[in-house]
């Protein structure tokens, strides 16, 4: 009988570990899901009398990035997000929402209007990544992200991001050094896409299913890790089966959320802010018994929906 | 020392488009009844190719019937240089005094824009091709300070070939000078907006026109520092067929929009409540019993109306300053 | 008699008239002198342990204008000059003085690095304008001269400006809106060349000499316009006859001029600044009798130096 | 809770450069004697070519004798993910700590460079590839604190292959934290400087060293945030040959200088004495004092001397303040 416990119990860790791997794998794939509402598709349903604002000011516009201002229940707000498009057309557009330097530093010049006028800002998150293009590698593309984490950093204005879909390492990173990071149910965000990381640690790509389940990139884990605030929920099977709920769900969060960061002084919530960010990490101070410092919640995956 | 001058919301001399009765596009030859042409805000209606209009036709365009009070119509230039090429330039300034009814290439004032008070400066390219001298900038000057002093947004309409030669350095110093406004207006926290209409060229499209804080052009205006001649005799190169087009710099990254002159005045009025969402309640109601005068209201639309209600109740938290730059915010 | 009184009288204010337009262009004639002392000459004179830093960080390092960090006399100081070189190969490299929107934006970022430390800024002003090529109009001059301008009408450490060669248009004005203006005694300073206003008022760049006179362009003139505040002497000829003599005349003035400036509090000397471009131009405020504003002192040309 | 261990001048274990006795270089294919190479910094002295050094050997070459105490050497990574691959992250972090006598893949402490105090923090090529995970974050941000706490300059040796997979998300966010690191510097108003070393990519050259006051790079290193294998692969664009170099950068304007190794030290102690030239007398009557200790000034050449002298006279007038930048000081 010993035996046979032993037997069911590894075939238990077995399935529980085939299933992570296959939810964040899943989830990858919603995220990156063609119809998946995306930043234009949530201004439309949350930004009333929206303004597109274009340009970085410098040399060009940069389409994979959208910003404007309007009206977010009755209070003027900036967006800023990364835009993918759905259709092929659209997709070739927006460079699949891949942005160059001046789609980042399109993002720092709405950062001073609304550092400016004190508006708020809420950002959108959809990218695999910065654009790894040699125009844009020379065009500055290292220093423009992180110039524009600096200036988020610097906001004294309230700075909410909504993780809408794919939060590809520090091309997503560069609109996420907020107050606050929202993410939606389905949405992904990691340092490195599934099949690069599977490609540089694995030697193969095909081992993505892998590299997703070790990036641990769902929204849940991201939560038990401190690198987001809130998961955001989706319709049954992903935001594309009902967007209008959907938006209704990231309103509620955003509407919440801005509430709790108005009624922050602005110099502290600019120092907790840096402070959000400083703390992220995990390490330990040696020699000292105890002395481990941020030590992290259990990891263990926490099944979040059936299929 | 200012003298006030009320505009009516039509010009009573609104400029027919050339050619009169038999009137055609230059652009796209199509011909058109002149008065449709005016009544369509001097737009073509076949091709929506813009026609150039003055300060005054401007004005009448953008603000709500009765909305304009000029401001500083006193101030008049003087010929510091002694300044003489083929004619003098007091010579000159009475023939673009004469052909224009103006006493300068700018009119200020306060406005009410689409029920949205607000300080406004219309420059006339047909006064010495627009050009920026002493006047001008002190008007700029002026309603930059008046915009920061009253919390009021400024609009200003660009449109100029440059610098004024005839005043020499003194013209160049505009620049400066205009810049240094637009610093005034940053520091009081208030909205500014440029509109750039054609053409936009030189000192002033380098200077506070492109400092605004959203900047924006009628499709087809011609915006550069330095002409097609110029570059054309300095660098021998060619240059592309839509060189300087608000289309083309706003592709470039240079514009916030290209607003057709159509919805020009609702754009504006949703700009300026948009970038006013932010200030402190105490602005906003400061604002707020302002636009509740009963001329404010006139033709506000439900739209606005709502809007303008929503402008009003938005909170933006505690510690929210009225002085938004510090002598170190040093901004790309 | 009355008679020749007046015959002596008219053939007197055209002799004057001619003198001059004939020192006008000569002064255009040795500001624009190939041997003339330039910007680097200028630092190697006069700044000690000078550390070039290059680049806009953002797309180009413009050699236009050259700018870094050195010591004055004990004080570190940043240094931002146009560049137009002596020899053909030099001025091509330099692009003749003529800056491109990168060379503005150089500046810029040199005018942050000065804030951030509180360092005193000089600027040389040597260009006969910004450059006026396809790329530099599409990659922002506008913007760029005016962004350079709004940037140091800001800046919180004191700035001095010295035109030492030619003072051209915007391209110019770019890096002088300083706290004071020095201008060498054979400088020039104008809103645009005489060659260029000829071509356009006279319809004839023949005239030239006819425009430099009209645009009183000289130091003497621009210091009874309060466009400048100190006329910097240059050895018998011009500063290339001895550029030593002629550094140590600047570095008096600028010995001098920093000393007046940082005797004034931070807040205040920008207050000044602004100030001091404010009460520039003439006009008057119609009506009010004796309301004349902004009246300037006589113009009268006095002579400058024999020749 | 740190731990501070001196090193000395000279690195006791200096990496003798490839192929020991028989050494050529490796671009030039000069043959050199290993100690004449290691007397020139690791640099051939035949063509220039600066190999690449170690944490240690990079810290001997920069600070004066006994000029170093390591801080935070304690801090050591977990596992946060339980991340496996090929092999679990601990064992990759034994292999790298067997074969680098480093517990991380950044050195940081105090140091004197030329007379000059500030705090030194030196990254390690050949632990993990320099990548950046929560230690390396961490310490960057201690360096940064130590540095605006006690008003000394901060000097990063920075290359990197990039964030450090095994961490996952974490690895991603100390792009983020050491970004606020730079703001905690620039708030205190103490200099920064960084020099990239080959190679410097991936999220290091996208957060903390791009945002130094002066940024320099050494002759030949590799500079980028995307690879040439990522960039053929996705664009299929073909490289130019100095794609990524520190020349080819310092042209497209995105570093201050190229500076070889040789001279290094000494343009390190100028950066960082020009950039204090602004601070306020106090702050340099500190400094002075701390110089002043006999340490700090046993290899001060006259030159050095002369310029501490010529430091300490600076005077920059009243209303200097200590903090520079204020939450609205949004820059480019
Ligand atoms: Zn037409
Ligand atoms: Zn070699």
């Amino acid at each position: 009988m010993g035996e046979e416990i032993e037997r069911l119990s590894t075939r238990l860790k077995t399935l529980r570990h085939e299933k992570r791997r296959h939810d964040a794998w899943l989830t990858v794939q919603i995220a990156r899901e063609k119809d998946r509402p995306r930043t234009r598709e949530y201004i439309a349903l949350l930004i009333e009398g929206f303004e597109e604002l274009k340009g970085d000011r410098l040399r060009a516009d940069d389409r994979a990035i959208v910003g404007g201002l309007g009206w977010f229940e009755g209070q003027a707000v900036v967006v800023i997000g990364h835009q993918k498009g759905r259709t092929l057309d659209e997709q070739q557009m927006h460079n699949f929402g891949m942005a160059r330097p001046e789609g980042y530093r399109k993002a720092q010049r709405l950062f001073r209007l609304a550092e400016r006028h004190k508006l708020p800002i809420f950002t959108f998150v959809d990218t695999p990544g910065a654009y790894p293009g040699i125009a844009a590698e020379e065009g500055g593309q290292a220093r423009a992200i992180a110039e524009t984490m600096r200036n988020m950093a610097r906001l004294s204005v309230p700075v909410i991001a909504t993780v809408i879909g794919e939060g590809g390492s520090g091309g997503a990173l560069a609109l996420a050094v907020a107050d606050r990071v929202l993410m939606q149910e389905n949405a992904t965000y990691s340092v490195i896409s599934p099949e690069g990381c599977a490609a540089i640690l694995w030697r193969d790509a095909e081992f993505a299913p892998q590299a997703a389940e070790a990036l641990r990139p769902t929204a849940s884990q991201l939560l038990a890790l401190n690198v987001i605030e809130r998961v955001v929920k989706e319709p049954r099977g992903g935001a594309q089966n009902n967007p209008e709920n959907a938006a209704n769900e990231v309103r509620q969060a955003l509407r919440e959320t801005l509430a709790e960061l108005v009624a922050i002084d602005p110099a502290a919530r600019r120092a907790q802010r840096r402070e959000r960010f400083r703390k992220l990490g995990a390490f330990s101070e040696g020699s000292v018994a105890g002395a481990v410092i941020n030590a992290l919640p259990s990891l263990s995956p926490r099944p979040q929906r059936d299929f | 020392m200012s003298v006030t001058v009320e505009i009516g919301r039509r010009d009573d001399r609104p400029p027919v488009p050339p050619g009169g009765a038999g009137w055609s596009c230059p652009k796209c030859h199509q011909p058109a009844d002149p008065a449709a042409v005016r009544a369509n805000l001097q737009v073509c209606p076949a091709c929506g190719y813009h026609l150039r209009i003055g300060a005054r036709e401007r004005i009448a365009q953008l603000v709500d019937q009765g909305g304009f009070r000029e401001r500083w119509a006193a101030l008049k230039t003087l010929d510091p240089l002694e300044f003489t090429d083929l004619e003098t330039y007091p010579e000159r300034l009475r023939e673009a005094q004469a052909k224009t009814g103006l006493t300068e290439a700018i009119v200020a004032g306060t406005a009410t824009i689409a029920s949205v008070q607000c300080v406004l400066a219309v420059m006339d390219f047909g006064f010495m091709g627009g050009s920026m001298g002493s006047v001008v900038g002190e008007k700029l000057w002026r309603a930059a300070e008046m915009a920061a002093t009253e919390g009021l947004p400024l609009v200003a309409v660009c449109t100029s070939g440059g610098a004024r030669m005839q005043e020499g350095i003194l013209s160049l110093m505009q620049m400066a000078k205009t810049t240094c406004a637009v610093d005034v207006i940053n520091e009081a926290g208030v909205p500014f907006v440029a509109v750039l209409a054609d053409p936009c060229t030189g000192g002033v499209v380098a200077s506070f026109a492109t400092l605004a804080d959203i900047c924006v052009a009628e499709p087809g205006a011609l915006l550069y520092f330095s002409g097609p001649r110029v570059i054309a005799e300095t660098t021998k190169e060619e240059l592309p067929a839509d060189f300087g087009t608000a289309e083309r710099n706003l592709a470039l990254g240079h514009l916030d929009a290209v607003v057709a002159r159509t919805e020009l005045r609702d754009k504006l009025a949703n700009y300026l409540r948009l970038l006013e969402g932010g200030g402190t309640p105490e602005r906003i109601r400061a604002r707020r019993a302002r636009s509740r005068s009963p001329r404010g209201l006139v033709d506000a639309t439900a739209r606005r109306a709502k809007a303008l209600a929503a402008h009003a109740r938005r909170p933006f938290g505690r510690g929210d300053r009225e002085a938004v730059y510090t002598p170190q915010d040093i901004e790309a």
